[in-house]
């Protein structure tokens, strides 16, 4: 039988209980792969969210541009920085959102890692 | 027959793309990375592979949730890639071969490999990234391409020891290749990085560089760890490294020669390694 | 625990479907064909399980050949048909379980059976047509599912060992679900038939008999067949018997006690087989 | 390595080969699985065949309705059914078609293997 394992802080496992609550939420980023829906989203997101069958909670999540929300609501990293792509949004940004640091102290996080 | 001359590994993080199509490599920030590839290209010119097999990861371009292979491989004429939703630009697109892609699918299904075969397939910055940085986008291109694409997007993820086995068997479906051919495998991927949670911007100098040393010299050592292990070691994307022991399962047949390494924090949020294998007959 | 009560295995064949469509049941060509299931039935009846995993192929609806996987299960809260290119009519949607699903994908991947994981997913006649012969398209539904699809479009197809290990593997997974559910597992398809080629028509009522005893009483002694070796003696279709290998491997971890068996010639093209099996622990 | 394997009389494999050779007449194939599609095809079949990349030999055995041709030319039996269905014609049919039988007597060689 697959090993059940401890949670790891602050690291999101995109399971099966992960998938099942965040589908709608993954197929619409994943349609953000084509610049044309891209645009259909930017010109009316509610309308966009709608077609998709998000959950309030998905649409709070989408409203708010906050990754947490967004991962917690069952969005998977992968679906979601085509998301962030919309935003004009990096890892770097996003990463930054996610610790509650600047981007720029998240930059040096990242620098000091090295040496 | 054919013949696998060796096996490439490498990061392939989107900002490297963007990078090079910025010209950025001589850039303070950039340069230590790009310096590490220079031998690795000299190799390929001189060894000059026909056929290169591309172990990556697909992140949400060819696949999505509804038809998640754990194993993918192309056989398809010619790959693409796309932008991805971030407007990346199209690349020249990557000559395949559909008839060493048949060769290789019937040996693996042969051997219990549960593969997805795709006739048609687009590829992202995970497979494209590595190809620039070793062929150059130089056209036409130098080397076809058999892409295999690793599920690293939905858990369960394939097990290190499956990953480095399919490796295996896939060295000696190459080697088996009735044509007069040199292969290389490139895996690409890692090292440590982490993208989504609170732990976010997590890096593993330390477990990193372990990695780089065991999976040349003693890659059995790896095969114990779990997914989660990886992932708790190397962060979540650091997991890319089950298509690193693909690559390294597949010079099993043969020894191994070291011919470049590098390592570098960070190149964006991730720990960047570059590994040159030759095979030792 | 979960308990596995039995498998099932019966044809599939879309003429079936019209057949029911249309009220033919009692036709005379149709009679000794339907008059298989009322046994089936009434166990059924009486076991009454929770959820049904249906080992069947799709023929051309739910995948392409440019993602065409091995082995792909579901993991939607529900199931579709769809009119297959030849208006087939929509029947009501059959309930998934995506967590049972859930299970048996983390159970399946950690005993290396590399599976494609549909959210989504599009169900043909393969399916459709053994659900309507067993549970009679009753609506609310009795049962919830999980379709588990086998590749028989693209060869190479998995081997018929292969397929049997999947079942046992499958048994395992769902004997350790912590629910107190009752499960059947459906093989479908089959046996011999062939729709393509100058041998077209192609029926084998010797090899068809002799697998439907071989796979109750001595299921080993179909493992060593290729599937070069099932084309040949069933005809290219007849190839659909890996899919109750995956029935009869589930089974493996009990005895298992016949209760009905039909053979019939011909359902449209087929040889058609129908065979209930319960588990004995 | 895999074995390879003696054909066997008048059955085609759909192996990689194949695969290859027929692609772009599978793709217009599996298209029919959606009635518009079928519908697009019977208003004008040519444009339909050329919007799908078919080589003359494909489109000459569409033209032909010759499944025998249909799988010279890398046709998959699972796709071309559902050409099939276009036409009207069931698996007794394309039975009949490929050996040479009328549909009569294809069904009586079916009915003969029962006794
Ligand atoms: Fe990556
Ligand atoms: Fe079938």
């Amino acid at each position: 039988m697959a090993t059940v394992r401890a949670p790891i802080w602050g690291t999101p496992i995109f399971d099966g209980a992960q998938a099942i609550k965040g589908y709608a939420l993954n197929k619409m980023c994943y349609s953000f792969n084509d610049a044309v829906n891209r645009n259909e989203f930017l010109a009316n997101e509610a309308a966009y969210c709608a077609r998709f069958g998000l959950n309030p909670e998905q649409y709070a999540a989408i409203q708010n541009r906050n990754v947490l929300q967004l991962i917690a609501a069952g969005g998977n990293i992968y679906y979601l920085a085509k998301f962030a792509g919309i935003l004009g949004l990096n890892v770097q940004d996003i990463g930054a959102q996610q610790t509650g640091m600047t981007v720029e102290a998240f930059k040096a996080k990242l620098l000091a890692a090295g040496v | 027959m054919a013949k696998l001359v060796g096996g490439i590994a490498t990061s392939h993080i989107p900002a490297i793309g963007l990078a090079i199509a910025n010209g950025l490599q001589q850039d303070a920030y950039w340069k230590p990375f790009f310096d590490g590839f220079p031998p690795v290209r000299e190799w390929l010119a001189r060894v000059k592979p026909d056929v290169a097999i591309v172990i990556y990861n697909d992140h949400g371009l060819n696949f999505f949730l509804d038809k998640m292979p754990t194993f993918a491989i192309g056989a398809a004429t010619e790959y693409r890639n796309a932008d991805e939703g971030w407007g990346l630009k199209a690349l020249a697109p990557f000559p395949g071969d559909p008839r060493m892609s048949w060769h290789l699918i019937e040996e693996l299904v042969a051997a219990d490999f549960d593969l997805s075969t795709c006739q048609e397939m687009l590829v992202d910055h995970g497979f494209t990234v590595p190809m620039s940085l070793l062929w150059q986008d130089v056209v036409p291109r130098a080397v076809r391409v058999v892409p295999l694409a690793i599920n690293t997007v939905q858990h369960p993820l394939p097990s290190p020891r499956r990953c480095y086995n399919l490796g295996v068997a896939l060295g000696k479906a190459i080697e088996s290749y009735p044509a007069d051919l040199r292969v290389v495998v490139v895996g690409t991927g890692g090292l440590s990085h982490q993208l989504d949670g609170e732990r976010a911007g997590f890096i593993n100098r330390e477990f990193d560089l372990r990695c780089l040393d065991d999976i040349v010299n003693r890659p059995d050592e790896l095969l114990n760890l779990s997914i989660h292990d990886l992932v708790e070691q190397a962060g979540s994307q650091g997991a890319e490294f089950i298509l690193w022991l693909v690559m390294r399962g597949a010079l099993s047949c043969h020894g191994v020669r070291e011919i470049a390494r590098k390592y570098h924090i960070p190149v964006s949020n991730t720990g960047a390694g570059l590994l040159l294998l030759e095979s030792v007959s």
